[in-house]
């Protein structure tokens, strides 16, 4: 047993910390932000620093699956995203790239260039109202040469950008994934304005998908949800160390009553529980990422990372943000962002309080 | 004892009802949020409405043009009023807090501005917090000294709520460096207009630039614009913060619960055990400010200074929203996170989700709040300081 | 409309502070409290005082009910009650005295020796698990002369004093209420220790109640359960304020680091948590016993009364204990006893998670 | 990064299962809580048992009696024993805090206490806390003055756990009152028989006299019980302040969230969506301290000083305890507030529950830590303070 990083874990952390702290300044991200949410020039570089393929087979470019490479370097590298709340849809597209390359191995070509990062690939998890990805609102019915889906999803990240698509759909009794090209006939996308201003979108679709590009294993949604839930942990670990730093460095600094805000306990405790609350975090996510490497059922451990994921980064974001005072909701005070991209992510896939309730469940019923 | 509403008062609710059922409209058919001038335009229009049919100015004295009558109706107004779309916000430094402190220190002349107000005719704004004083406002930095009959001001605000579109504002300047830092505070009425005076918007996550930054550069400001004494102005600035407190529930908070009930039912969602408790949460919540808010106009009615109902209404007000609107926000779920034009309900959850900040920051911190709360209730020594009596100019800065 | 209390409120209130600071010294109630967690003396004081009586009729000694005396009233003395944790089932016996007066309008000779002190009369309430007072576990059948009670009871308040216990049961479709003699064959009564060593006890019955004694009005049972909640929530009120009162002064007078604990933010910040909660739970108790007198349904206002009583009094006296450090639970010390209070009586009639249940149907249905 | 439990470590912990359910009782099967007495002599005992049967003294080195293993097989051990009636609480003083202490600090003469310890023979209490110093412990006022090859110690302590109960203190006194507060003071080791030494039970609100007012009048120590340096009593103190922060949630909470759900479906509850959400809630603050645990074993075998992974340990196991014990009151509901024999479960989670106190205070209060973890974790500035640098005897007393 051994919790510490191993050199190369520490290694593509530190590459993709100098990355996003280089290219994803308070600047830059508001320009992106401002201008569509998706910030291709980081994408670029995502992609020629390696990090795109870095848990993707090395016949397709990426690293070898298995030298070991998974779950637990990409939250490394999007727990740095959330730090620095990059909008670059990262979790997404390298779980659903993952997903392709094992359950779609003939995709190698599209695979080669998603490592490229010439062809960005979404995948489409998100459920209005209850929040339950595994009973999708887009049906499949069989028809000559594959299947026909009709539906409708909201909040599909990065969907604009996109060349590919997942789209889970209820087929008969089942849950099948079917691999879409964006610019398809019968595939309708309309952008979405968001929270945190990364790009979503939401996706009408009325078209024949051939069987070639269906998954029907039921384990890809398994893998599409889960991971990406486990991704967007780690995305909101970071979004909650960049909060604590943010209000560590403003509470120092900042005097009233000639002392530095720190020296009022009531600033200071709450700074330090946003500390607390992140450190917590972080010993879960970790957990959950080597779980859904290595464990047998990553579920339970995922869900608990992701109710700390939720509740806990909501706190930490709201509480820098009151440390602000007014600084806290001006644009043009980095910190406003990390409680937005908070907000948004601790609604997406599940809330604290679904995740719960699922989390209950397995375990009320052992 | 008696919390039963009086006939007479049953009657007035009635007939206020009546009247904005006629004039106004429900808050559950919303529009589209207006962009910023427009809500403001609006917001001066709707007091001319109210004044024009005799609704304005409630509980003003009738000297000052107003009808003369209790706050609780004034409340009982407003309780009704906050059911609809139209909204007196913009205008709450104006008639929430400009008012009662013209009416209570203001000289015949200042208060000409009073019927003004009552008409909707004048947007006023606060030029209180500093860069360098916010909790701590009373270390303000911006100077005004004396050059013949003016005042001449020079200093930087921040957090000016509706400066861009002000006709005045009420100013708080350094007129004597040489005393502690409480002592040597005016308390002024400024002409935004004036030439010295630059307004810079600053936009809010709400996309909206509801506050702004103000340079004040050699503004003149005549004598007889000084409110109260020379020096005097800490005391003065007390009336303005209670009179502000006091403001910020003053509608209730029903329509709130209302409209969450409302959700869940629409979202099908009104059985589900866990929304329940949420319900009944916010319900409790806001029952505590309802009746609070009794004790409040019973204590005002009865010529006692209302400070600790204030100081308590504005907290429970504060932790009813953002508990309220993150209970919104969860029954939304993932389309909770779409904003703009793109959001449900016209967003308009969303931009209170995104507020709350502004309801727990105005008229003080929560944290500020609990420390005056701790003297007044508890009768807490206070916090030891370093400052209170040392010369301003001598401070640190 | 007038929230001040008037000058016959005042001075109930007055006397019944006097009364209550002179006599249930935290010296007395101490020795009560190991004794069988009924203090006599006080009882009697109050019934000399003319205060058992002053929400009855003065056909049996009490003050008029025309003159306006009730709840409120009642709630004014609780609430004194409460904040010297004096151990006397004054909310219980008052509630079960005015329903007799109510229901069973034959008993004013019963009613005239309780007003004297004499006679205790106790109501049993409680439900094991849910804690719904509506569904009695005790059942009543049909015969000769009367109707047959069987079942138990626990955590029935004072049993072991008292001469006479006002038993719900559910007779065919309905609920009844009995007046029950404690001294009668077949009822069974064993004393109880309980978290805040007032006197309780476990009732056990097997016993024929003649028909003169049972009230099937069901508004009797109505009356029993919410007055009693209301009273309850001002036992609470005043358990709340007497432990702020008590961390007050500590924080005020104990130094730390050469100063005053009250210099510290995490601390004074804390007692003024629990004063605003205790001024917010005020506000509820006295309009939940205003509508008690004079509403037509007191039911969700007494329910929001109730959750504030629970759920803040506990967070009230909890962080009252904590600011006493050590001390707090130390039993030499007096505020370990309002914590025991607070405890206790959140969880008597119902919590605050099932008191927001029952709001939450309630608001929810419209 | 692997946080496999390795198939040594697994193959550890079965046999440790296996002999615990062959030499103990499952937790499940409690009988009524044993007094004070009972319960020391019961955990001495069962020292002894484990001592005997080689399960003692797991990590320490095997210098000192140990089997020289890891932190982490010792904390899978205790994972192990915390889901049986056993427990080794009373000996937390001794085995927890003394024996780290003088492994580190001890002269090898002190160190043979540690054999002592090992094998159940001694019980410790610790004489740190004063009527006028918790918190601010640097404060004490105890006074230590030398007499020929002895130190005479008079002063009162507080807090003392089973003081009624140990033969050894570890004991704080002040040596030099001529130098700044955290500076004069030694670290000593006290024989509890010592005819000064009066010990007076405290009654806490659980019935129990778990702790002690301590008396001591001439209290007479041989200069050899001085632990480090005289004067050098602080920076001894933080090894066992850490020691017990660690130990304090060594044995994880996963027995008390079993014992929850096991309540929830013995009352008929696992299926109600508020108990699920409470289950899942205690799950997972749980798998944090599970995790953390590792995470602080980790830093152990590294090399590193666990400080704030102890920290976090300390107050998440604090939270957890309050919560936790506060839904299982929710779930007996008013049978929760029957107490003594009348109390379900032989008043298991009533004693829990009213035993919190002691968790959220011990090793520190909540709020001492978070002021630690402030400055260790993000670096914000010390609160000013007025007494660090003055002599302890010329601060106001």
């Amino acid at each position: 047993m051994n919790f510490d990083l191993s050199d190369e874990q520490q290694v593509v952390k530190d590459l993709a910390t100098r990355i996003f702290d280089d290219l994803a300044t308070p600047e830059r991200v508001r320009d992106v932000c401002a201008d569509g949410g998706h910030d291709a020039d980081l994408w670029q570089a995502l992609a020629d620093a390696g990090l795109l393929g870095l848990c993707l087979p090395e016949t397709v470019g990426g690293v070898d699956l298995g030298s070991g490479m998974g779950m637990v370097e990409l939250c490394l590298i999007t727990e740095q995203q959330g730090r620095r709340v990059a909008p670059v849809p990262l979790a997404c597209a390298v779980v659903a790239a993952r997903c392709i390359a094992n359950f779609l191995p003939a995709e190698a070509e599209l695979l080669a260039r998603f490592v490229a990062g010439e062809s960005i690939i979404t995948a489409a998890l998100a459920e209005p109202g209850r929040n339950d990805p595994f009973t999708p609102g887009i049906t499949a019915t069989t028809v000559d040469g594959g299947l026909r889906l009709v539906g409708d999803k909201p909040a599909v990240a990065a969907l604009s950008q996109a060349t590919h698509v997942l789209v889970p759909a209820r087929h008969e009794d089942a849950n099948v994934v079917a691999l879409v090209e964006t610019s398809a006939e019968g595939v309708h996308i309309e952008a979405l304005v968001t929270t945190n201003h990364e790009s979503q979108g939401h996706l009408t679709i009325d078209t024949v998908i051939p069987a070639a590009r269906i998954i029907t294993d039921a384990a890809a949604l398994d893998q599409l949800v889960w991971h990406t839930l486990v991704a967007h942990c780690a995305i909101q670990l970071g979004v909650a160390e960049g909060a604590v730093a943010l209000a560590a460095e403003h509470v120092s600094t900042r005097e009233q009553f000639n002392r530095p805000l720190s020296a009022f306990q009531a600033v200071s405790q709450r700074a330090a529980d946003g500390y607390i609350m992140t450190e917590a975090l972080r010993t879960t996510v970790l957990n959950a990422s080597w779980q859904c490497d290595h464990g047998e059922d990553p579920r339970a451990d995922t869900l608990a990372a992701a109710y700390w994921a939720s509740e806990g980064t909501q706190q930490v974001v709201l509480g820098a943000q009151h440390l602000h005072g007014g600084l806290g909701a001006d644009t043009d005070h980095p910190v406003h962002r990390q409680f937005l991209w908070g907000m948004q992510y601790a609604s997406t896939l599940g809330n604290a309080s679904t995740h719960l309730e699922r989390l209950g469940r397995l375990i009320a019923h052992g | 004892m008696d919390i039963t509403e009086s006939p007479e008062n049953v009657e007035f609710r009635a007939a206020a009802r009546t009247w904005l059922l006629a004039n106004a409209t429900p808050r559950t058919e919303s529009s589209v949020a207006l962009p910023l001038d427009e809500h403001v335009a609006a917001a001066m229009a709707w007091q001319k409405t109210l004044q024009a049919h005799g609704w304005a100015g409630i509980s003003w004295p009738e000297a000052f043009g107003g009808r003369g009558e209790s706050s609780l109706r004034a409340s009982i107004f407003n309780e009704e009023m906050s059911r609809f779309e139209q909204t007196l916000g913009p205008l709450t430094v104006a008639v929430g807090m400009v008012a009662p402190t013209l009416m209570a220190h203001g000289t015949p002349k200042q208060q000409q501005h009073l019927a003004a107000i009552l008409r909707g005719d004048e947007l006023w704004c606060q030029l209180f917090s500093e860069p360098g004083a916010g909790s701590d406002l009373a270390a303000l930095a911006t100077r005004a000294e004396l050059d013949g009959d003016e005042w001449v001001v020079n200093g930087q605000k921040v957090w000016t709520s509706l400066g861009q579109f002000a006709q005045y504002g009420i100013l708080l300047a350094r007129t004597d460096p040489t005393v502690p830092k409480h002592k040597g505070i005016t308390y002024f009425i400024v002409d935004m207009n004036d030439p010295g005076i630059e307004v810079r918007p600053l936009v809010q996550m709400t996309g909206h630039a509801h506050f702004n930054e103000t340079f004040l550069t050699d503004v003149r400001i005549p004598v007889e614009n000084v409110v109260g004494e020379v020096g005097n102005g800490w005391a003065i600035t007390r009336t303005t913060l209670t009179a502000e407190r006091s403001s910020i529930a003053g509608g209730g908070a029903g329509w709130s619960v209302e409209g969450l009930i409302e959700l869940a039912r629409e979202q099908g969602r009104a059985d589900d055990p866990l929304v329940r408790q949420a319900l009944a949460r916010a319900h409790s919540r806001s029952e505590v400010m309802r009746v609070l808010n009794l004790r409040l106009r019973t204590a005002i009615a009865n010529k006692r200074m209302p400070g600790r109902e204030a100081l308590i209404m504005k907290l429970a007000y504060a932790r009813h929203w953002v508990s309220t609107t993150d209970s919104a926000m969860s029954l939304l779920g993932a389309q909770g996170m779409l904003a703009g034009s793109d959001a449900p309900h016209d967003e308009s959850w969303h931009q209170a989700f995104l507020n709350q900040y502004a309801i727990r920051l105005g008229g003080g911190t929560d944290e500020v709040q609990q420390n005056i709360m701790g003297e007044l209730g508890l009768g807490l020594p206070r916090e030891p300081s370093t400052d209170r009596d040392i010369p301003w100019k001598d401070l640190p800065k």
